[in-house]
């Protein structure tokens, strides 16, 4: 419970609250479908007012990074780093409303529309961040205010404090600054879990085109006859798309998840073909 | 201290139980001292008495400081914030204890600060990549300062990726003049849908 | 603050004119936050009253407090000493008081505090936040337990921004077996490269 009924105001529900219209001084887009500040065009397009498709994105962008300029060197990192948020999602965005929708014919349509779905969600979700942070700095400027009892203990009641049991030499004392004064590392993902061995695309095409070469066609499946390790599968199958960039090969597959085809196609192959193979998976 | 039950319960006679005054003013003894807010537990343990008497004689005394028990209503008020109870010096009076004590506010947070302030509260526990995928820029340094705040804490490391999960402190629930992360704006509608699809994309 | 003085004259009805009422209140937001005693003077520049009254208004608060208006005999009392009033915990509390103190405080330094203090005894003179940002935690409440166990102190304030700088005691010298700071084993390196990069970023 607040103690103070004043804060039952205060906490707006961040749904409803969107007072994002800062029209005065923030970024305003020009477009044949949209005339507005930008916070009002990422307003429509959450409520699907607006297409994104009918959005030119490269336009918005160029008229943000002339906003940017007109600011100067000393303009808001906030403003341009929110529109970067906004830039990438309305891309991604874009990226979906751009591809075919028909009928929901087939699970990969019904997986564009969900993610679709899934963008605005993020679109909204980000918003909700947003909106709602403004509660935050309401909050913390209002309590910023106040004054909590913050005295420092009378020395009749420090003294009762048990005695200070002091165990560190210097040497100890010294060695405790080093650690509390070195920075952390920066948090990496650990790989000490993953134990596969390491696989060479590149021992693995020679295989494909020694195999392949000699049948001129095979499956994928009998490809990978008899091998056991996931990591090898893979591999085989990274170095048949390397051997595909390399018009070495084609493959065919004549229904989703159904069986691969490759066929040999290479009109000139030489060994050392293979040698720059895969270099894109090398570190 | 016996003789305190004779004097003092004036604010409280109206039914208290008879030790119920003396636990009050034991109270306000140990509520002059502290820095940090108490919750109930400690301040049972302080005073000697059992948990609902002290919830009771700390309801009389956020009474009596607001002048509902025939006493005036106090520079000072009673509030629960973070999880405990604290002595403030009245809102209303507050500007003139600025000008007095002439203290700086801390600096405020930045646009970026806040929001991610707000992904962390809602989402904790959450590591920073998680939090950078939602607002989709790097959070490193807003993260840092948000730590050396205080407002945000290292909860656990996972074992496994060693990524560390952030949570928000009580500090921040002070600071914010609430007493619980329930008291937080409600934004469960929007996130159940969204979040439920990112966590998918935050493997990746 | 003007509804004041229609519900809380009642400890100094007696006589007091108006505003009495009125600046009590507001001493007892000056009272609740200062560190140290306040002289008449100085309390009547802090709510903006003349001396006589706000002496009157003390007297009237002492006697509001000893539960001679006809409220409790409060855990706190306000006291004149050295020419300045300032709450104290009533005596017939320190041992409750005393007692708290004790289940609080531990006997031994956290590592948190050990490694706040060894932050800086190296980097002195130091603010809180210049050690926050270089732990990456808020070091509030170990500075406090730091300073209460005597091992730091205040060594200025910067009088641009007013903060806090903090310098190691002899004290921490006795408890380390060394006669000076210059004792301290070298950790330089470090102190040259890690630090300053920190100190830009508290600057940002």
């Amino acid at each position: 419970m607040a103690p103070s009924p004043e804060d039952a105001d205060t906490i707006t529900p961040a749904g409803d609250a969107a007072p994002p219209v800062e029209t005065a001084d923030g970024f305003r887009v020009s477009l044949p479908v949209f005339d507005g500040p930008f916070d009002l065009l990422l307003n429509l397009i959450s409520q699907h007012e607006l297409d994104i498709t009918e959005v030119a994105l490269s336009r918005v962008t160029d008229e943000f990074i002339a906003y940017l300029r007109a600011l100067g060197p000393e303009g808001d990192l906030d403003e341009a780093s929110e529109f970067l948020v906004v830039a990438a999602t309305l891309l991604d965005m874009k990226v979906a409303g751009l591809l075919p929708q028909g009928e929901l014919v087939d699970a990969e349509s019904v997986a564009l529309l969900e993610a679709r779905d899934l963008l605005f969600a993020r679109l909204l979700q980000y918003r909700a961040f947003k909106e709602v942070s403004s509660w935050f700095a309401r909050c913390l400027q209002r309590e910023d205010r106040r004054h909590a009892r913050s005295v420092r203990l009378d020395e009749k009641y420090r003294s009762a404090a048990p005695e200070l049991r002091w165990t560190l030499s210097a040497d100890d004392f010294a060695a405790l600054a080093v650690v509390a004064m070195t920075p952390t590392e920066p948090p990496t993902v650990g790989l000490d879990h993953l134990h596969a061995p390491l696989v060479s695309i590149r021992e693995q095409a020679a295989i494909v085109v020694t195999l392949l070469r000699g049948a001129g066609s095979l499956s994928f499946r009998e490809l990978i006859a008899g091998v056991a390790q996931p990591g090898v599968v893979v591999a085989r199958f990274l170095s048949i798309l390397e051997l595909y960039r390399h018009a070495a090969l084609s493959f065919e597959q004549l229904e989703p998840l159904g069986e691969l085809t490759l066929r040999w196609t290479a009109e000139r192959w030489s060994e050392e073909n293979l040698a720059t193979l895969g270099a894109d998976y090398d570190r | 201290m016996t003789d305190d039950t004779l004097t003092d319960d004036a604010p409280t006679s109206d039914g208290a139980p008879a030790g119920a005054a003396s636990i009050a003013r034991r109270l306000e003894a140990i509520l002059l001292v502290v820095e940090e807010p108490q919750s109930l537990v400690s301040l049972a343990a302080a005073v000697g008495a059992p948990v609902a008497a002290v919830r009771q004689a700390v309801e009389g005394l956020v009474a009596d400081y607001d002048g509902e028990t025939g006493g005036p209503r106090r520079g000072f008020e009673l509030r629960e914030v973070g999880g405990g109870w604290r002595l403030y010096v009245r809102e209303e009076h507050d500007d003139v204890v600025s000008e007095f004590v002439n203290t700086q506010a801390p600096s405020r947070l930045s646009q970026a600060a806040l929001e991610t302030l707000a992904v962390i509260a809602y989402k904790q526990p959450v590591t920073r990549g998680q939090v950078a995928s939602i607002r989709a820029v790097n959070v490193d340094s807003v993260v840092r300062t948000l730590l050396s705040r205080g407002l945000i804490t290292e909860v656990f490391t996972d074992a496994d990726t060693g990524a560390i999960h952030y949570g928000t402190t009580d500090a921040l629930l002070v600071n914010l003049g609430i007493n619980s992360l329930d008291e937080l704006p409600r934004i469960s509608p929007l996130l159940d849908d969204g979040a439920d699809g990112f966590e998918g994309e935050v493997v990746r």
